[in-house]
């Protein structure tokens, strides 16, 4: 083939793939040439043209010439470990201070004074600003009850033992301002008063907490935006990577350590929770349960150091009590609190050295610390934003009860002439009434009560006019008036405890508040909700147009007419409600007629909305549906073998229904007239389903499928509106409880606050969101609100959130998401395993050079293979990489089209799989080899030696006939074969399953919990992923340290702000905005080429160099383009917020801007 | 053997047909109320008042100006009558500066009657049922925000909002009333945003409320571009308030809401027979009259004793009572009910013979036809705390 | 060393002066009120209402006419402006009788603004007060009462004695409103009878309603004679009822009550210096503003997150409070009361420092000058009680 023309500098590989500029590649690389085997550019060769890959024109990009920085070390990696180590160097020193130090005893009496006091050793204790040393323990705790502000503090230095006490602690006042500012956070580096440390010169810090990013979320230095040097070291964040836990574990952890009973039910709930049968995997090994513990100070450490476990009761005092409780028991909590700084420093001591082993590498805790520093800046539109959210939250959901209200009372006019009884769907409701019941009247008091007659106006007539009435009689007793009074006196005769609501149907009278209950009282139905049983009755849903129907046993279902063999036999039991079948066909039948023929099908039904690929939030989902899918296809084999079983026996004996198909009929639902058919569900049709107004089910109601027979648009419309306020219903507390410090104008950088678009009467202040540095097995951060936030969606209220980040006048946010960072980690590592050339495989060509005008992008392959959408196949594709199997793609199919038969879609999922991922293939142990030999069997083989499932059994079967009993162990190591993915999958698992499974660049362990020494074979998707997930997190870190670099090297006044997974954003000055963009674009170069390197591949093609695009905007959002409207924000945040459009430059307009200087 | 068709859209004739039978309009007068109009548009105006004075967080300030706009300050009896409210409150502006300390933002409410100009008039205030047509008289209530000209933006959002929710807190189908901007092409010079508050009646949508925002031209306009007497503070600046004028058609939203709560089911009866019922289901806080009081037979003198002093029991409270009982031409209860149902009465409570024994009588409800006995000692305060309640849905 | 001289007469320029200074009245418009008058009259109106409707025994119903009235059915933009409310009623007689069943008595109400013809205007509406004089436009509620011509002129004293009761219910000194009959002469054709309310103002008294017995005539002249429409039972007799109408000017009714309720005080300070203190002693249930709210020194931030709270709580109770905490400008207490007491506002209440450490405020009477402590739990429970009792008084 070929080579593309152009531009006469570009470098190429053999497999034409363009490669970096010689001069960048030159200074990176340092003059190392990478060197090609023919064999291995043969082989790749060969593989493209086996998927049509090769051959295939790639378009040209100008080479981008660029004089990088100076560049420390022999190579890249030396580089990378220079920076990291002068960076942490300070950091290091000070944990190693504590690490050394015998800690001072602690105190016996804590002062009750305001502010720091100092304990020294000698017993004295004396008042101080803040603490002097540079490395700290350090916990704070809060009156829950009190709101957000620090009650009071203990820390620990090698020197000294300190205590914290706010003011409102030691003051009694009845009111408090509920909003926030420095004066009431605790001081570390600045006195009272001042935003500036004494000498005006910021020192670097250390400061050790478990879960510290809560403690550093109440430390009054770290909301001011510019100065800083302190970090943070969390012994949660080390715990995980030293020795995590998985979700899974997680449980099986505490079922094996929290006694039986507990335990054993959270493993219950959970396996039902991920839809495993409890008949699924065995947990085999559970060695790993020694070694590890789950995330709380107790437990971590009980596991590192052992002996007496701490108390943690005093903690309920800060969770429950008032701020009265902690006076009246402050020696305890003081007490308490610095029994938990004791124990983390214990912890820490033992944390330490074990993390430095497993991590080796300075980039890991250097980008740590980088990640604990996180800040997001906020200005008043964050109130307006909670607002408005709150605001719209609220009507909609007052409009969606309003419209349910309505159909419960209009139901209630089915008991009249018990009409309940022939509707499709309100039949096996509970129509029972409450007689109204009041004492007896006595035969005495009956005349007591009956007023006497009143003479004077016996005979009048009606309709005469009487006249005014006299002066007498207006000024005289009433006579009205008296006769009312005295029949209220019967009130004597009600009982004294008040039916409710009695002579309405027993269900409607559940839906009522109880009049006894006065403060929470309204009127009609007003306990009702969405999720209620009787809501789809109520609203007369029809699912292609059967009346749905509810069973304790299958769930939601419906009813569908025509069923004669039970309708003798029911009406002789005459128990219960009787169905009116009549009815039923009636509905049926009109629903026929009007839609005529048959529907055509579609394949491309509306994507549920979880599973639009919108962003890298995507990645979870596809995680949490992955986890639906068995550790391993062994197991699920088993699993299919037994339900491939079962299914004829159950269609034999049994009634079946002529002219519907569907999940059923469920004959064990005997109702008269009608079989039962469940409704389908995502996880698999042996689940019920416990709402149709679940999400799942939002496309059914777009396409009709599902429809409501009453209430005309109200129930429509309340669906829509359940769908409008998911987001907020879920997010509203985590948000609007977030923490934000307000900034007075001296406490700002004068850049903010001398620039003409500062607003005195505005307000700036920032969040500090409370992340978890390395919160997952894999090193991921976790944190609930800002890591998880999907972007702005027009019909989700409240979904803007990341808009609101809004930097403040004369700053910028600067940041850039890594082009498709995971499926890049894993392709190379696929590539390097392969070829190690850049492209080498098909999945690795397709993710540098795939087109999608072309169709040779991954996406649009496998859609085009199976055809299904490109957006579609999307979600196969991540899922697939994540370890999701092939059951996993067979429900994914069928929830996208629930028209497909089971055996269509397991044939697609095949042949998507087949084409992927490849073939499983076997090599034979030894014992194989030689029972081949033996057996003098002519077995097929490729080259690599592996043979195929079949192969396998044969053998098994001619050794089983020749020796009875014996069972050989043949198969060895498992392989792929044959399918665009295969040679990453191999290379992944070979890392799962090497005795010391390490990230390749950085070489990080995996966590102690999940080494196949003591898991063995289990949690091997847990594993698999790990490579990849694990890899993007020291991508993440190599990024942080490199960008910290460049900002200090070139005075590019920034801070860092917040690191979304695969994204980053840095918090610029207005000028030097341009700067950090370069800056971003060669950090990503100069980590690419990190992977590179340290995979053994001396080059980088120039496809994946740069970011495609930068961003500079004033707030956080998915574009810089996106006006973010939502039904919250109708107006979108450039006229409601006043924010412009921020700009997006790729590589060639930041060299223009900046000359491609970063000085 | 039932089905409802709730929201049956239903034809402007037909909705003014209702409203004559049941007393909310007099048919064939111009603009004219009955009584259950008139209760009907008193309560929304007071629901208006209470929302700008009472609920509002802003502060507003009530004024009253003439109908009749004084043409140079000479007290002639001749002058213009008002189209709107908006140039008594421009007006005001100057004299309420004191009171306020030149603070903003304020506001300066009122209602009353206006006669529109007939272009204004034909920009969708025309109403195509029939007896309320061609009205050159409306009752607005309007609401003159000054702002800072820094946040008068967000203040129109804000407005927006606020009244789109109060519109909405009454109905029945709060979709129904949507919002829309004003194309820039139908704008006023001076006027930078409008935004129309529609109602989608059976025959179209119809304007209930406009809301502008007016800059500080009408202002200046009106004060002879006195800038320095029209001054407030912001902050440590001087400026001119920006002006966002809302105004209200109290009749249009009249009308608004009884289209809205117009609820028609189908019945069929035991007889196969089908029926149409019909039941205004107006807001409790909306609905003219909250209870009919009818009597049953017997001791006539007796029940009607009782009848007179629950009434005066029930209106001294603030609830208006019907006296069903006074009507002395035999009805039967069907009828009766489908009468109450299409006036939007929220409960017929029947005093019967049996009720001079035990107390007891028969409260039935509009919303669910569901018959409750009740103790007559209890219902002004199950009727108090209904209604009460039914405001803060 | 304080002297009372309570009422004493104060010119009419002296009441204008206060009302403009005091933001009742707009100083130099015709007939505009400024946001307390505004209230004022709101208030004054409410009251109206509820005694027609909620304590009253008799049946009436409230209806609601058009400003312009038709010349013969075509609904032009023309039409002349009603000069009363009584032509509307009367031509709702009609369609009313459905509704009431053909029974007598009944009643029709209706409130709203009139242009009076100019002679009209001249008979007693003329105030000699000048801000508000000569105006062409009043408010009016007025009642039409159609009786058997057997009871008419009882009900005439009835509601003579009726509305003389009402007046008087809300003045400081009752004695100065007064009634007198209408003589002979000045009655037009057809009226039997008239009855006028009068009060006495510093410069003579001036009417505030009137009452006619009108008979049969002027409801046969609206409807063209024709009598079997108009017939309603009386017994067993079918008869064209008598109607009486009654007229309250609202406007008056404001003047009448600033005037009644301004109470002046001799006062020496300490110094010697003799001080004139004016104190608008307005009924509770009228007094537009019934509490203010003020800051004393301290934390700014807390303090004024306070007031809004109580601010919005005491509203949203319907209790009309004043955001005193708002004005920046410093003033000493002193200063602060003696324009309360002009406004008439019931009590003065200052949240300081100390309320946020105690939850306590002072609450300063305006009748009794006395600053009492009270926890801010309990001020909107005292509030409440305090105007519900003192409207029973």
């Amino acid at each position: 083939p070929e080579k593309p023309q152009g531009g006469a500098q570009a470098r190429f590989n053999p497999l034409n793939i363009q490669m970096l500029s010689a001069s960048l590649h030159e200074q990176i690389f340092r003059g190392t040439r990478p060197t090609y085997r023919r064999e291995d550019v043969q082989r790749s060769v060969g593989h493209l043209e086996q998927h049509q890959l090769w051959g295939r024109e790639a378009a040209l990009v100008p080479d981008v010439e660029l004089e990088l920085p100076h560049m420390y070390g022999e190579d890249i990696d030396e580089h990378f470990r220079v920076l990291a180590q002068k960076q942490s160097l300070p950091y290091l020193e000070a944990a190693s201070s504590l690490h050394r130090a015998a800690l001072p005893a602690m105190p016996e009496h804590w002062a009750r004074e305001e502010g720091w006091t100092r304990y020294a050793p000698n017993g004295e204790s004396s008042r101080v600003d803040f603490p002097e040393e540079n490395a700290l323990v350090f916990d704070v705790e809060v009156c829950v009850a009190e709101g957000p502000c620090p009650t009071l503090a203990v820390a620990v230095s090698p020197a000294a033992w300190y205590s914290w006490c706010s003011k409102r602690l030691l003051e009694d006042r009845y009111t408090w301002s509920n909003q926030l500012s420095l004066a009431d956070l605790i001081p570390l580096e600045t006195r009272a008063n001042s935003s500036r440390p004494p000498g005006g010169r910021w020192q670097e810090r250390l400061v050790v907490g478990h879960n510290v990013s809560f403690d550093r979320a109440h430390i009054k230095e770290q909301y001011i935006l510019k100065g800083s040097k302190v970090r943070f070291l969390d012994t949660m964040s080390l715990h995980m990577a030293i020795s995590g836990l998985t979700g899974f574990q997680r449980s099986l952890w505490m079922a094996s350590r929290h006694g039986k009973r507990r335990g054993l039910q959270d493993v219950k709930e959970h396996i039902k929770k991920l839809g495993r049968r409890s008949d699924g995997p065995v947990i085999g090994s559970w060695d790993w349960v020694n070694i590890s513990s789950i995330n709380n100070l107790a437990d971590v450490h009980e596991l590192y150091v052992g002996g007496e476990p701490l108390k943690k009761e005093a903690r309920e005092m800060f969770v429950k009590g008032n701020m009265a409780d902690i006076r009246d028991n402050f020696q305890e909590l003081m007490q308490y609190c610095a029994l938990d700084v004791l124990a983390t420093h214990e912890v820490f001591m033992h944390q330490l050295p074990l993390f430095m082993e497993r991590c080796p590498h300075p980039v890991t805790l250097a980008g740590m610390l980088e990640m604990g520093v996180c800040y997001l800046p906020v200005n008043n539109n964050w109130e307006r934003y909670l607002e408005q959210a709150q605001d719209t939250y609220e009507e909609l959901q007052r409009e969606m009860k309003k419209s349910l209200m309505r159909l419960a009372d209009d139901a209630c006019q089915l008991l009249e002439n018990e009409m309940y009884k022939d509707d499709p769907w309100m039949w096996d409701l509970e129509w029972d009434v409450q007689e109204f019941k009041q004492k007896k009247v006595s035969g005495r008091k009956k005349k007591d009560v009956k007023p006497e007659a009143t003479p004077a106006v016996l005979t009048r007539d009606w309709d005469e006019d009487p006249g005014p009435p006299t002066e007498e009689e207006l000024n005289g007793p009433d006579p009205n008036r008296d006769a009312l009074k005295r029949l209220k006196e019967t009130a004597s005769l009600l009982p004294k405890r008040r039916q409710h609501l009695p002579e309405h149907p027993s269900w409607y009278r559940k839906l009522c508040v109880k009049m006894t209950d006065e403060e929470a009282w309204s009127p009609g139905a007003s306990l009702i909700s969405l999720q209620m049983r009787l809501t789809p009755k109520l609203m007369g849903l029809t699912w292609d147009g059967f009346p749905l129907h509810y069973t304790e046993k299958h769930g939601w279902g419906y009813l569908v007419p025509g069923r004669r063999d039970n309708l003798e036999h029911s009406r002789e039991e005459d128990e219960g409600p009787v169905c009116p079948h009549r009815a039923i066909e009636k509905i049926y039948r009109r629903y026929c007629e009007e839609k005529g023929k048959d529907q055509p099908e579609c394949l491309d039904t509306p994507l549920t909305d979880e599973l639009m690929l919108t962003d890298s939030t995507v990645w979870q989902t596809v995680e949490e549906l992955s986890r639906l899918d068995n550790e391993d296809e062994i197991v699920m084999d088993r699993v299919k073998k037994k339900k491939t079983l079962r299914e004829p026996e159950l269609v034999a004996e049994e009634s079946d229904c002529p002219y519907h198909h569907g999940n059923g009929p469920h004959n064990d639902v005997d109702i008269a007239g009608c079989w039962f058919f469940k409704l389908p569900h995502k996880d698999g049709n042996e689940n019920n389903v416990g709402s149709p107004f679940s999400k799942d089910f939002l496309s059914k109601m777009e396409d009709g499928t599902l429809q409501a027979g009453r209430g005309g648009t109200s129930a429509t419309r309340a669906l829509e509106i359940n769908k409008m306020i998911s987001f907020w219903r879920n997010a509203q507390k985590r948000i609007s409880s977030q923490k934000v410090i307000w900034l007075r104008k001296g406490e700002l950088p004068h850049v903010v606050s001398r620039h003409p678009d500062y607003n005195e009467e505005g307000q700036y202040g920032a969040i500090l969101p409370q992340v978890i540095t390395a919160g997952t097995v894999t090193r991921r951060a976790v944190e609930p609100t800002w890591l998880t936030a999907s972007n702005a969606r027009r019909d989700r209220v409240g979904s803007e959130l990341k808009a609101m980040i809004q930097a403040p006048p004369g700053y910028h946010l600067v940041g850039a998401d890594v082009d498709s960072q995971e499926l890049w980690i894993a392709a190379i590592l696929g590539e390097a395993h392969f070829a190690g050339l850049h492209g080498c495989t098909a999945f690795g060509w397709m993710t540098l050079q795939g087109k999608k005008s072309q169709g040779t992008d991954l996406h649009s392959r496998t859609a085009d293979s199976v055809g299904i959408s490109r957006e579609h196949a999307k979600v196969f594709n991540y899922g697939r990489i994540y370890g999701a199997g092939q059951p996993f793609a067979e429900r994914l199919l069928m929830q996208f089209n629930h028209r497909l038969t089971q055996s269509e879609a397991a044939g697609k999922a095949r042949q998507m799989y087949a084409l992927t991922k490849g073939l499983r293939r076997y090599h034979l142990t030894d014992e194989g080899e030689w029972l081949v030999q033996e057996l003098g069997l002519n077995v097929e083989r490729e080259e690599d030696g592996s043979v195929s499932m079949q192969e396998v059994r044969r053998i098994q079967r001619a050794a089983g006939q020749k020796s009875h009993r014996k069972r050989w162990d043949i198969t060895g190591q498992r392989v792929w074969v044959g399918g665009t993915e295969s040679e990453m999958f191999n290379k992944l698992e070979s890392i799962a399953h090497s005795s010391r499974p390490a990230t390749p660049v950085l070489g990080c362990r995996i966590s102690r919990a999940l080494e196949p020494a003591v898991v063995k074979d289990e949690f091997i998707t847990s594993r698999v992923n790990w490579v990849v997930q694990s890899s993007a997190v020291d991508y993440l870190h190599l990024m942080l340290v490199a960008m910290r670099w460049l900002f200090e090297e070139h005075n590019i006044d920034g801070r860092f702000c917040i690191s979304i997974h695969d994204e980053v954003r840095y918090l610029v000055r207005s000028e030097d905005r341009y700067r950090a963009a370069l800056a971003l674009q060669i950090t990503n170069l100069l980590t690419r080429c990190m992977f590179a390197h340290k995979l053994d591949m001396k080059d980088l093609p120039q496809s994946v160099a740069f970011f495609s695009a930068v961003d500079i905007d004033q707030c956080m959002r998915k574009e810089v383009t996106m006006d973010c409207v939502t039904p919250s924000n109708p107006t979108g945040v450039e006229r409601r917020y006043g924010l412009s459009q921020g700009e997006a430059l790729d590589i060639y307009q930041i060299m223009k801007i900046t000359k491609g200087s970063l000085d | 053997k039932s089905k409802c068709n709730a929201n049956n859209p239903l034809s402007g004739a037909a909705l003014a047909q209702l409203g004559a039978q049941r007393f909310y309009v007099q048919p064939g007068e111009r603009r004219a109320y009955g009584p259950l109009g008139a209760e009907l548009k008193k309560n929304l105006l007071q629901q208006w008042w209470a929302s700008a004075l009472g609920c509002s967080r802003e502060r507003i300030l009530p004024i009253g100006s003439p109908l009749k706009l004084a043409n140079g300050g000479v007290p002639e009896l001749g002058g213009e009558l008002r189209a709107d409210l908006l140039q008594g409150a421009l007006q005001q502006y100057v004299p309420s500066l004191d009171l306020v300390g030149r603070r903003l933002p304020f506001g300066l409410a009122e209602s009353g009657v206006c006669f529109p100009a007939s272009e204004e008039a034909l920009r969708g205030v025309e109403l195509r049922c029939s007896p309320v047509t061609s009205a050159a008289e409306v009752t607005l209530a309007s609401l003159a925000w000054f702002s800072s000209p820094r946040t008068s933006s967000q203040w129109l959002d804000h407005w927006t909002r606020q009244r789109m929710k109060w519109w909405r807190r009454f109905a029945s189908t709060p979709s129904d009333f949507t919002s829309s901007d004003v194309d820039s092409k139908d704008l006023k010079s001076g006027t930078s945003h409008g935004v129309r508050i529609l109602y989608r009646f059976p025959w179209g949508s119809e304007p209930l409320e406009t809301l502008w925002s007016l800059g500080d031209t009408e202002l200046l306009r009106t004060h002879q571009g006195a800038r320095t007497k029209l001054q407030c503070r912001d902050g440590r600046r001087s400026v001119v308030p920006y002006v966002i004028s809302m105004s209200s058609n109290m009749d249009h939203g009249l009308l608004a809401y009884l289209s809205n709560s117009l609820q028609q089911v189908q019945k069929v009866d035991g007889k196969q027979r089908l029926h149409q019922r019909k039941v205004l289901k107006l807001h409790p806080a909306l609905a003219p009259v909250k209870v009919a009081l009818d009597m049953g037979r017997g001791a006539t003198v007796e029940l009607r004793q009782v009848c007179e002093g629950l009434l005066q029991e029930l209106q001294e409270a603030g609830i208006t009572a019907w006296p069903g009982y006074l009507e002395t031409a035999p009805q039967s209860m069907e009828q009766l009910h489908t009468k109450y149902d299409e006036m939007g009465v929220l409960f017929t409570m029947v005093i019967s013979e049996s009720t001079l024994e035990s107390g007891l009588l028969h409260v039935r409800s509009r919303d669910t036809t569901i018959r409750e006995t009740k103790h007559i000692s209890e219902v002004k305060k199950f009727l108090l705390k209904y209604i009460s309640a039914a405001e803060n849905i």
